[in-house]
């Protein structure tokens, strides 16, 4: 296949972004049911407690505007690069047409990508913030979403905030072949440069995370947390079970084996999320950060 | 020629037994076999050609396993001098699906890190296939932070069907080790030469799979996952890893295509195994051209140069309104 | 008081339980047994002066090592607030004999690094007692490491028997965890005050153990031996651990002396489990006076400064001539 | 034991350096038996050998300026710091008298000190060289030792010299108590600063090498060799065994074991030693190293 191809099919389209009106997107007099518990809850009842189960503390997924809106200060978000997006440059043809599932994505979801990024604050503090959405092809990354972290990082590097990710993927984007792979380097390298200019990055691991976004961006961040419940690893478990060819032990790769394995700092109920990130960014950030440099809307 | 047949060179090899026997055949006795002898030899080398010439990706992939294809030991003994090995990640253990050695190249100093694929089944028993284990990721981070302390350029080789994927290897932070070798190799601020001679899979081969060059070997792959693995996904079929291998854009050509490979280095017909040590030499001679042009940058440099490189890979769409 | 009770305390214990049974008595019934209560509270508080003001080291040993005593943890709860506990190597394990945290003192942030013993038993057991595995100073270490990035300044809990001397911990390169500790704390870029609460038991403790400061509580103790192990190379009999103790210098008054600890934060007589809050509390001023000093120094300084000390502990003899 | 006294009690003293005739200070018409295959050997013949049995390779301890002599350029060592020797700053008297322990080491070895340190050449490179000796109080690190490491470490930095050190040892040196636990963080100091100057150290750890020399500056070398049958770890055995009430696994704290364990990168027989640290030293100054600057031999 020719690269002038891919050039070619370059083009600026352009996607209205609708955010849902409540939480999950699910409107308010929808009933669901918790998969831990079993109980039939009420959904405008599950989005006042940010989509955990009241009674058996189930944690819903949760759409990537939801999330951002849950740890910045309210309304201070400003989305950036929301018009980049996937293009299909390998032509990517198997089982399904790639462009195919993308559309399917884009009118599921209202996004434009697996991941939403921009500006905020945080009690006041400055940061680069972004979350994943796995209603988005798994949230897999491919190099649209590589593209938009490694963005979010060098604004935070430029503008001296701090970077916060809430991540969720099932891993590199199949789609894009080698391109995918090669965004697992450019985020990571991307962190690495954000890293060295002293700023704090803090990850928020939610289910479930593997594959190439684990081993990349996600696991550089200065402070790790989960939330309870995620299944975070490199192989899937189906993958692994059938390595070692016996069944795996109860919490595999759960949030809270994680902890006890030394990779991350703590598994954090959604509802404290806020606050403990809040607390780890004023340790991090005590050295006044400048100010933020000016943006002008047009730049977002 | 006692040689591992791959799957679709049966009819060629097939054809080749046959001619092999007649020449056997006392020609004195039969003369016209000689006509039907030389019609075969054409045939032959016909077929020869055309199988080898338009190896899809699928079969590229096949050659770049082929187990007596050149394997990095081989690079290793062929092309450098006062080689000694470094073990080691200095908290776990020495994982030897990974090679790091301080070696020579002619006259040039370098840190090489690779995948160790063995020879021989036991071979590949100790070394778990080239496909490494947390702490072989620890290793190659290690020798990585030797040689910017120290200044050597560091060339790697690339081999594995990827990390492994054990329980032991999840719970040891599989994700971690690799993450942690992306980050260390894109800020290393001495030259980094990278050479695809065999499998390229996934996160293991990226871990230590970028840099300021890319060799690839003409039937060298890379891919962001095994062609089975996505046939099963796309397919629930491995089987059908053809059709994932023609649409995962994973060949030497592909990467050439994408600006992702720099250069390739052409295998004789049938793949490396075939000529071995012209194979190894000629990547040797594209090591030391690469390590001549890029000791010539100073380490900001290069260390920019590498982030720009990477920040160029990836095509997305991108509209100019908000 | 069902506090636990030292073997040397075991006098003045059965007194004060006989004492208390005295004043059990209806004194209206016995009159003259007032005097009597009131010779043996002089008696019993004679004791208590001479016993407990003239500590022997080995008694000081016990002291330290008294279940009872403030722990890291109380330390963490009494003078910090917004405490943010750090977990884990990201290689290995998380470590609970050791606690790394973003903690703050006034309005001071700060790392804090302790040795954590349990109160319990069960606590104890999780904890391995106090004594780190090797991804315990590696966790420690990588909180060193966040704390140079963030220019926070640290300040470590010493209290440990020692590092774990398991055949695993062996294995894990115990050694090795401890060395990168030490040469990580000598470079800190940050002050780091040190205080040792309790046990100081060789490398285990020293590993995050030396810095800008050490403050030590008045029966802490800081020794290169256990003296029990002392005693045990040296008479093959561990129950002359008292002599040991008293021939390793190893008390905060030694230290003082030898020019290795900066100051000594008094405990109520019979020690700091008798009053705990009163002890934390003192402890905790001479933290902040000890940061409050140290911040006007530049990261530069400070790490001059910090080999300078280290350079001068030691006595030798040296001829002048060759 | 106030202060002023152990200054009091410093002095000047002077030991007269007798290097041993031969190898291991063994004349040589002595026989000795391998303790490994039994064989009765000529004194003569094992120390062509550089001590090595001929008969199964079994490595006999070496005296530290023998096996200075075995790497270093012929006639090329010039001893550094060689009037630093142990005081008795703690007036340690348990059992039997410290002072006591120090003469008898003195006489029977002939050396200052448990460490034997100075200036060198190897292949031509100009390094700073230094070699524990086990019959000096088990070679064990107190003040004196801790103090000449230290400045061993410092004149390579000056002198941009790599550093080479031969290490065993029965760790920290009870006798001088936290003066000799003190010496770890000391010696760990002055080797991280060297490291930081971007100057190699290459440690050969022989046996026995454990405690607090182990967990200090031993293992903080850039490259770590240890010789055949080298036992080297934090804790003693007989202290793991009684930890762990089972018997050790065979093997257990061998040279030949930490290379499976990651901790070291070889098993290096004495006989290749030479060579094998040549070569690591040509790669790790290949950056032309600053002629060493000069020093006067007053200095030494
Ligand atoms: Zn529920
Ligand atoms: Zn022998």
């Amino acid at each position: 296949m020719p690269i002038n191809d891919w050039f070619k099919q370059r083009e600026t389209r352009r996607y209205t972004v609708t955010s849902g009106a409540s939480s999950d997107g699910l409107p308010d007099g929808v009933w669901r049911r918790c998969p831990e518990c079993k109980r039939t809850l009420y959904q405008g009842e599950v989005a006042r407690t940010l989509s955990v189960c009241p009674h058996c503390g189930h944690h819903f997924e949760l759409i990537a505007r939801d999330r951002i809106e849950a740890l910045a200060d309210e309304g201070s978000f400003v989305e950036a690069d929301a018009g980049v997006t996937s293009g299909d440059p390998l032509r990517f043809c198997a089982a399904k047409p790639y462009t195919e599932s993308l559309e399917k994505a884009r009118a599921s979801s209202g996004l434009a990508e697996a991941v939403v990024t921009g500006r905020a604050t945080i009690e006041g503090l400055p940061v680069a913030i972004g979350a994943m959405d796995f209603r988005f092809v798994g949230a897999s990354m491919g190099s649209a979403v590589g593209e938009k972290v490694a963005r979010l990082f060098e604004l935070a590097l430029a503008e001296r905030r701090a970077v916060v990710l809430i991540i969720a993927s099932g891993g590199a984007r199949m789609q894009e072949g080698v391109l995918s792979l090669m965004q697992m380097a450019k985020t990571a390298a991307a962190a690495e440069r954000f890293s060295a200019g002293g700023l704090p990055f803090v990850s928020i691991l939610v289910h479930p995370t593997f594959g190439g976004v684990t081993a990349s961006f996600a696991v550089l961040a200065d402070v790790i947390f989960a939330e309870p419940g995620a299944t975070v690893g490199f192989a899937g478990p189906r993958l692994v079970e059938q390595t070692i060819r016996r069944s795996l032990p109860k919490g595999f790769q759960s949030a809270e084996s994680l902890v006890e394995h030394g990779m991350i700092d703590d598994v954090v109920p959604r509802g404290e999320l806020r606050e403990r990130v809040t607390t780890v960014l004023a340790y991090l950030m005590h050295r006044a950060p400048a100010a933020p440099a000016a943006f002008s809307e047009g730049e977002v | 020629m006692a040689r591992f047949v791959m799957e679709f060179e049966r009819p060629l090899v097939e054809l080749e037994e046959k001619l092999a026997d007649l020449k056997k055949i006392d020609l004195a006795a039969m003369p016209d076999l000689a006509a039907e002898i030389t019609d075969l030899e054409n045939e032959v080398e016909r077929l020869r050609q055309t199988m080898y010439q338009a190896l899809s990706p699928w079969e590229k992939v096949q050659v770049s396993r082929h187990p007596e294809r050149p394997k990095t030991p081989d690079y290793l003994e062929q092309l450098f001098t006062d080689v000694v090995e470094l073990r080691g990640d200095r908290a776990f253990g020495d994982d030897e699906a990974i090679v790091t050695a301080l070696a020579t190249l002619g006259d040039r100093r370098v840190m090489v890190i690779g995948h160790r694929k063995g020879r021989t089944t036991k071979e590949n028993v100790k070394r778990n296939f080239g496909s490494p284990h947390p702490e072989g990721f620890r290793k190659a981070e290690r020798a990585m932070r030797l040689a910017a302390k120290f200044r050597l350029p560091v060339v790697t080789f690339l081999d594995t069907a990827g990390a492994a994927p054990g329980l032991e290897d999840e719970e040891r932070g599989q994700a971690w080790a690799i993450a942690n070798c992306l980050a260390t190799l894109s800020a290393l601020p001495v030259p980094v030469v990278v050479v695809a001679i065999g499998e390229g899979g996934s996160g293991g081969a990226l871990a230590i799979g970028f840099g300021d060059r890319l060799i690839m070997l003409e039937n060298a792959y890379y891919s962001v996952i095994s062609p089975e693995m996505c046939a099963v996904i796309l397919y629930k079929d491995a089987a059908r890893a053809a059709e994932s291998a023609a649409a995962l854009s994973l060949t030497a050509q592909d990467l050439l295509g994408l600006g992702i490979a720099d250069e390739i280095v052409a295998e004789p017909l049938g793949g490396a195994h075939r000529d071995a040590e012209a194979v190894v030499a000629a990547a040797g001679e594209r090591i030391a051209a690469a390590l001549a042009e890029l000791g010539g940058l100073d380490a900001a440099a290069l260390v920019e140069r590498r982030y720009e490189r990477l920040r160029a890979i990836g095509e997305f769409v991108e509209a100019t309104g908000t």
